[in-house]
Order: structure tokens, then C-alpha cells, then sequence
């Protein structure tokens, strides 16, 4: 007999609860699965003062947060609307100086969320001496590798989001998340001290039962809460099954290129719960 | 210019320069929004009849990553990437990029996006090509006012990788020793020409070849191979550049 | 079109020709999918002075080799056949003081193998301290953690075999291999130089087309050579394929209990090329 | 011996006594080779209905790995993994535990297996339990031959986890401050025998509580509900224990 200690949430708002105000909150990459309408369900509800750790980049939902006054701080390497130009919000925030930017590069941010998944303070990592994003950096150290002669290497401080925030394919009645290649997704679990997910359905039975799909699964174990939210990364894409709405990147590219013009945006996509 | 007629377009030329500045190798990688590099890789790929793998980042049919977004950086650190591309907001004489901001860091005039995996991938990839289709005194300056990556290290830094080139609308430069040497210059460009949209100092040989134009077996390579395979990833660039419709995406 | 720089071995002895006498072999738990017919096969060819690291235990395979002489180094957190007792030729070979032995423990050889992995010289470790299993590594160092205020913690130096040497269900013709859950597979052929890979079978296709399947495969790219060899794990099972089996074990655990009785198992199971 | 007439076997009260260590927890872990553990684990399971929950390293059924072989670890260096059992060769009275050798660790006497995950999983798992069913000055020593893991640490050295008990075929002993203390004497057992019995010196009360005998219902619970899960990693331990065969194997 399996029993079940998971009960799949009610409502995305539901799902959304143990994410806080002041919460450091770790996203995937734009092309990982971006959960979208749980990004619109929060600046709907007004979260604010996020430690936003976007792994390792960021585009639309980087910049809808940001525009919405919901990040005070921002960890990333970068972001950007890709083909649809530089994150407007995001660049006029940063010039403002109206949120904190922790400036780091991708492999640095897989490393300190690596550290945190294996409850060691700190990961290694070679690069970045000589960098000014290492200069900027305070909380990140030097020191001289006790493996070799006068070899100097960047320790990076473990990262430990109180959220991870994912959108995947499917989860089961159990909480078990397949999340397929987007690896990244399992570390964020595994470094976080809570993981929402929204997916697209529900797959009956248990993802673990079946070989070739528990290959791919984030065991329930690691996840607080899951809810279904169908084209849950819309207007981004969802690997393998979906791909980004290029005309409504087009069209936020356009409105949130001035202040009103993204008011607009959020009245129209955000506000409006039907589009959500 | 002395050009008589051209029977290839711009994004080609630097498709070909590209591709040879690649060489023989067993892995290129190449990152988001980079259709030229993109396009050079496959050429080389076609060129090698299968050598070297090729992982375009934001392909699914050409990507062999399975274990997440650090696999790629991953697979650098372990020496398995020979090959990947840089641009930059700003490009400095001594190589250093800047993808972070110009002005001061804590009160940027301009902010760039950010700077991606530069600050170890350059690093860490034995030929690190860089790439800035504008050729100006705006994108090429004395000194970045942002250090993404540095061009080059102290000897006791870990440091297999870094630049070997600098390939522009109008030129190509090679990188040896910390500086840039002007290598060649593009069909319906001069020398002159470079200097005047230069920010930084190079060095030159006294006569600066000219860039060869890709053969007709390239072009045809570029157009009939390269081109179904780009359309994947980079449609818009495919349909633009090479014509090539959604219905000839390659399988 | 999708070109192939990849060719399937055409024998196991051709695939296991990368792996020479002297070299650092990393090879799986005894749960994992081991290269028994493999292993049989290197016994055959009498490779010698292997380093051989066991991520993180080995029950029959390090036993045979050790037994046969194949081994000058091992490096493991231990040695045993489970409910079929000690490991003999193991025990054996050390109270004889006839191989080297690096006691480890489980999350440190993971630990070693992910700084290999990342390419980083070392990676940190909780535990450790005061544990004789420390105090007999004299290649592990302990630092005081620059982020923490009289915080020592061990930092082991990254394991870089020359092979990686597993066995698991199917591989394509790209020299992808499917590895499941057993992702410790991934890190070792990641950390190594080379991978060889025996499979029990020859998927059609290509494994990375399909993204259930490409969840669970290893990239081709790491992938030095492959090659079939059915119920290559016997007499050890392949998770979710078939299970060890039990009666050859308990035959096993009784002969290797003497020399002689050893000898007799290699003519009969080893040098015998119908058993392999 | 006092008791009159037994209706459970020693595994049944071990597991009992286990699980009544086991506390409420939100995730167990337990290793290879070790069915009293196991049951102990699932009989707190059923106990909590659903709550906690149980990773069997060895079954596929009742493991929710997913990350390969390291992932138990990573977890328990998450602070997500409440319990876990370890044993020993030797285990000495100040907690350590030699699963190594004995004698001098260059030249050994005895070889054990090894350390498996001792060094690491004895300093970060809050509630370890020792578990060793030979009850001997053998295997319960004044100082053990080589330490794996030891029972306790500096102050200044990071380790929410350690031992909190010692459960053998005789007794069950608390562990705090360093020592053993004699918690209660298992039934058809005495104080006499397991001082006599044990290698380390230990604290007692003046009077040592008898181990309570499994209830009617705890019985139930095992052997028709935890004995036919426990089927598919321990099959001859089902079947020799609570006559289970392999046709019972619960989905």
C-alpha cells in the first residue's frame, strides 16, 4: 500500500501561498519552463520586496516582476527579451537604481544553487578572477587552492532560495513533477526550501512507478504544492510542447518600452484574469 | 569599392570567415541569439562530413545536452568545448568585453543585459571567437567601462581558453599576446575604414589582405545544407538571408 | 540532416580497448547496472594495476578483480556482497596487504567525481572531521570556510578517471545510452576521459528525439564506445530489467571464500568465454 | 526469565522499539542490508497514516530517488532526511563507530566492508539510531580500532545530526552528552546480562525499565499490513519473520 501525504492545491492562488513578501525566490531560465500565470497570480496579489534569483537568466518574467514593483533585489547574468530587444522594465529599473543588482554569470549561480543542494557552504568555480563582475561581488571570496601553487579560485556562498517557483509538463496525485531535461528545475528543488509547481495536467497514477518517466520526475517529496495551470509559460514556451507567442513578445517588447505603455500591459494581460 | 559584382550577401561572407577561423575541432558550441555563428558551425560541421558536434543552445534537434542549463558550462569546464562565441555592449583593444553597462556600474548611462556565461566560458574554451557586426567607435573602444571577462590573465590563472579572433562587418582581427592584429578586410571595405571606426589601437602588417569571398561550393553548401538546418532555430534569419520558408525545415 | 560521428563497437573486446593496464577506472554500485560480461572480459585479456574507484561501493565486481589481480589501487567507501556475506578476495587481498585501499565515504567520492564534473580541483564536504576515514587521507584537505567564523571543512580533490565504465539498458546508434534514474552514470562519464558502455540492446532512432526518453540518456558525446552484451550485468541485476541472481551469488560467496576455490570459479565462469 | 508466555518474535520487538525512536518525522531513509530498520520505518508509516516518508535505498517501490546515487546524501545534507540507522563492527561507548577494521588500519586483523556513508550521514542526520543485534564485548567495545564516524564533535564543528540510541538483541540504550545511558532491558533479558555483555561503560538508573512487549494492534499492523511491503526488498526476511511469500507482495 502507497499512502499519500500530498493533496494536489485547489486554486493557483492556493498554490501560491507559502510564497511571501520578502521571500528569495529562484525562477528558471526563459526557455525551462517560465511559470507565467503564477507570475501574473503574484503581481495580481501584490507580492513584494522578492530577492529574485532568476537560474541564470531571465527575460519576460524578470522584467513583468520588475516593472510590477514587485523585486527589490535582482541575481542573475542577464536579461533580456532576446529577439524582441533589451527587458525595458528591467533597464530602466537598473538606470532608476530603483532595485539592487547582484550581477553574477550563469555557471556561478548553477554553482551556489549546487552548493546549497549539498548542504556544503560554499561551491568552486574557475573563472571570473580579473572580471569586475567578480570585483562588484562582496559576498564572493578568493582564495588560494590548498591543491595547488599559488593557484587562486573564486569560492561562491551557497544559495538558498526560501522558494523555487516551476512550471513543468505534468504532475501526479503524489506531487511528483516530471520536469524531463530542465535538470536545473530538480537543483532548484533540492537547494529551496519549498518548490511550487504549476503544470499543464495531471497524470494519473504515479510518475515513479513507470521507469522511463521517473528518469525524468522530481520526486513529490521535495514539492510544497502543485497546481494545474494550462499554457502555464504562455506567451513563453514550454519545451518540446509549446512555443513562445512571438507576437505577443512583440507587442510587450512595444508597450512596456515606456511607463504607461507597460500600466497598459499589466491592465490588459495581468489585471484582467481572464487572460491569465 | 573594387568589387565588380557580388554574388553573395554579407551575413555569408562572415558565415565562411567564421567557419575557418574554426578549424579542425570535436565540439562548437554556440549560445542564444547568434545566427552567424550559428550558420559558420553547421558549415563546418557540413565541411567535416559530421565533425565536429555542434550544439546550437536554443535547438532541440541540435542539442545533445540532457542535464540542465549548467551541462553546457559543465561540459566547458571539463575541456569538452572547443569552440563558442562572444559579442559585447563594448569590445576593448586588449580584448576585454563589457555585456554588463557603460557610464559607472552603480549609475550606468546604458545597461546591457548582462553578462551570460561570459565571465567563465572565456575562460575556459580553448578558441573563443568573438563577433560584433557593428563596426564602430562605439562598440569598439580603448577600454571597456565594464569587465564581463578580460581578454587575458595573470600566468597563475587557470586560463586554457580565451580569444583568438575578433570578426566585424568590415574586418576580421586575430588576437595573439594580449592585442589585436587587423588579419583581413572584407570585400568592399579598406583599411582606412577600419582605422577610422576603430576605438582602439591594432596592430597591422603593412599589406593587409583582402577577405576572401566564400567559393560557390560554400555558397551552395551555405544555401542548400546549412540554410534547411538554420531555419529551426533561427527562422526569420533563414527565410531573410537564405529564403528559406518554414515547410523546408530539415529533419 | 544529422550527421554521425559515432560507430557501435563491433566486439566487447574491441569497445574495451580504451581501457589500458594502469588506468583510473570509475565503475557504479553493485545496484546500478555493473559491466560484469565486461569485467569478465577484461579479466580474460588480464588487465593489470588498475586504479580502480568503486562510486561509492562494489560488491562482485571489485571482488573478481581484486581476486584476479587486476587491481593495484581501489578506492571505495566499501566492499561487500550484501546478505551473501563479506567480500572474500576483497577481505583477503587486504589483511594480505597485496592492493592499495583509499577509504572513502559515499558522498565524497560523488563529491570527488562532481569536481571533476565541473572542472573545479576540489569540491567541499560536510562530515569528515574527526573520523579516522580523514585522518588516513592524506590527498583530503581541511580549511577554515572563509564564509563562516572558525568553521572548518574538508575539500577532496576532484577524481578524474581516464575510464568510465557502465552498463545499462539500450544505446542508439549515436552512441547515446539510456541511464534512467541511475544518473551517477552521467557524472562518471562527465568526470571521466572516456566511457564505455555495454547495453543490454540497440534502440532504433536516436534516444534525444524523443523527450521522455531523452531524459534519461546520456549524450553520445561523451561516449568513447558501445557495445551490446545481453544481461550484461549477470549475475548482478539491471534496475527495473531483471534482478540479481542469487543462487550464482551464494555459489560465488562460497568458492571465492578459498583460493582454490576462486580459481575455480574464474575457470568455470570467466576463462570460460561460453559463461561471459 | 520473568515473562510467561511470548507471542511476538525479537524482530517484531525490535522493530517496535524502533519505531517508537523514530518519533514524528517527516522522512526516513534506511540503508542496505537492514530489515529491522525497514520495518521499524514502514510500521511508523502506517502508524502516522502516510506520515513519514520511507526511502528504502534498496527497493525501487518505496524510494523516491530520482537524481542517482548521490541524491540520498544531497538530501540529507538539505536537512531532509530526519532519520536514518547505521551499525558497526565495533561501536564504542563514546558513539563511535568502526565499520573499517580492527586491529592496526595498515596491517588489519579484521576487514569490514567499509564506511559507506557513516562520515557524512552521522553528522547531518538529526536522529541516527545504532542498531547492531549482536549484543557482545566484541562488537560493543571500550574504544573502537578506527573510527568511521564518531559519536560526537567539537562545538565548533557543523553537525545538527548524531546518535540518539543503541538498539540491540538485549537492550536499548539513549545516547546523549557523549554517553550511553541504559534505557530499558528487553523482556526475557536482565541488567546483569548486558553489563556483562558490554565492552563500554554506560550510565543506568537505579531502576531500568523493562522494554514494553508489541501490543495486540502493533502486531496487527506488522505482520498484515508492513510484513507483505516489506516483501519486495527483504523476501526471505518476510518469509522467515512473518511467513510472507512472494505471492503476497503488496502493489
Amino acid at each position: 500500500m502507497r499512502v499519500n501525504m500530498f493533496q494536489l492545491a485547489k486554486s493557483l492562488d492556493e498554490a501560491l501561498a507559502a510564497l511571501t513578501d520578502g521571500c528569495m525566490l529562484v525562477v528558471p531560465r526563459e526557455v525551462s519552463g517560465v511559470p507565467m500565470a503564477a507570475t501574473r497570480a503574484l503581481i495580481r496579489r501584490g507580492v513584494k520586496r522578492l530577492h529574485l534569483v532568476a537560474l541564470p537568466t531571465s527575460s519576460l518574467q524578470a522584467d513583468l516582476l520588475i516593472g510590477a514593483g514587485c523585486v527589490e533585489t535582482l541575481e542573475t547574468s542577464a536579461v533580456s527579451l532576446g529577439e524582441f530587444g533589451p527587458a525595458p522594465r528591467f533597464t530602466a529599473a537598473i538606470i532608476a537604481g530603483a532595485i539592487k543588482m547582484k550581477d553574477a554569470t550563469c555557471p556561478a549561480l548553477h554553482a551556489g544553487l549546487q552548493a546549497a543542494e549539498k548542504g556544503v557552504p560554499f561551491m568552486p568555480l574557475r573563472g571570473l578572477i580579473g572580471s569586475d563582475v567578480l570585483a562588484y561581488r562582496d559576498d564572493w571570496k578568493v582564495i588560494d587552492s590548498p591543491f595547488g601553487n599559488s593557484d587562486p579560485i573564486v569560492l561562491l556562498p551557497a544559495i538558498k532560495p526560501d522558494v523555487a517557483l516551476i512550471h513543468a509538463t505534468m504532475a501526479d496525485r503524489f506531487g511528483n513533477v516530471w520536469i524531463g531535461r530542465q535538470r536545473e528545475l530538480a537543483t532548484m528543488a533540492h537547494a529551496a526550501v519549498k518548490t511550487i509547481a504549476t503544470v499543464e495536467k495531471i497524470h494519473d497514477g504515479n510518475l515513479l512507478d513507470d521507469p522511463v518517466l521517473a528518469a525524468g520526475t522530481l520526486p513529490g517529496f521535495y514539492v510544497e504544492s502543485a497546481v494545474v495551470a494550462e499554457r502555464g509559460a504562455w506567451p513563453l514556451g514550454l519545451p518540446d510542447y509549446y512555443a513562445a507567442d512571438a507576437d505577443h513578445l512583440a507587442e510587450y517588447a512595444a508597450l512596456a518600452a515606456t511607463e504607461d505603455g507597460f500600466a497598459e500591459y499589466l491592465e490588459r494581460y495581468v489585471y484582467d484574469k481572464r487572460a491569465a | 569599392m573594387t568589387n565588380a559584382r557580388r554574388d553573395f550577401r554579407d551575413e555569408e561572407l562572415l558565415a565562411d570567415v567564421i567557419a575557418r577561423l574554426i578549424g579542425d575541432v570535436r565540439h562548437i558550441a554556440v549560445g542564444n541569439a547568434s545566427p552567424i555563428p550559428a550558420t559558420a558551425a553547421l558549415l563546418a560541421r557540413e565541411r567535416g562530413k559530421g565533425r565536429p558536434y555542434v550544439s546550437l543552445l536554443q535547438s532541440r534537434k541540435h542539442n545533445f545536452f540532457t542535464d540542465g542549463a549548467r551541462e553546457l558550462f559543465d561540459c566547458a569546464g571539463q575541456g569538452r568545448i572547443d569552440v563558442f562565441f562572444l559579442s559585447g555592449g563594448q569590445i576593448d583593444g586588449a580584448g576585454n568585453v563589457n555585456l554588463v553597462s557603460t557610464g559607472d556600474y552603480e549609475h550606468p548611462k546604458v545597461r546591457f543585459p548582462g553578462s551570460f556565461g561570459s565571465a567563465y566560458l572565456y575562460y575556459v574554451v580553448p578558441k573563443v571567437i568573438l563577433f560584433r557586426v557593428e563596426h564602430s567607435r562605439r562598440t569598439l573602444v580603448p577600454k571597456v567601462d565594464f569587465i564581463s571577462a578580460p581578454g587575458a590573465s595573470a600566468g597563475n590563472i587557470y586560463r586554457p581558453g580565451g580569444p583568438i579572433a575578433l570578426v566585424t562587418s568590415r574586418c576580421l582581427f586575430s588576437f595573439a599576446n594580449g592585442r589585436f592584429t587587423l588579419a583581413s578586410v572584407h570585400p568592399g571595405h579598406t583599411v582606412e575604414e577600419v582605422i577610422e571606426n576603430t576605438g582602439f589601437d591594432f596592430e597591422r602588417p603593412t599589406s593587409v589582405p583582402k577577405t576572401p569571398a566564400p567559393t560557390g561550393a560554400t555558397l551552395t553548401l551555405l544555401r542548400e545544407t546549412v540554410a534547411p538546418q538554420l531555419a529551426e532555430v533561427y527562422p526569420q534569419f533563414a527565410a531573410q538571408v537564405f529564403g528559406i520558408g518554414q515547410a523546408a525545415v530539415a529533419q
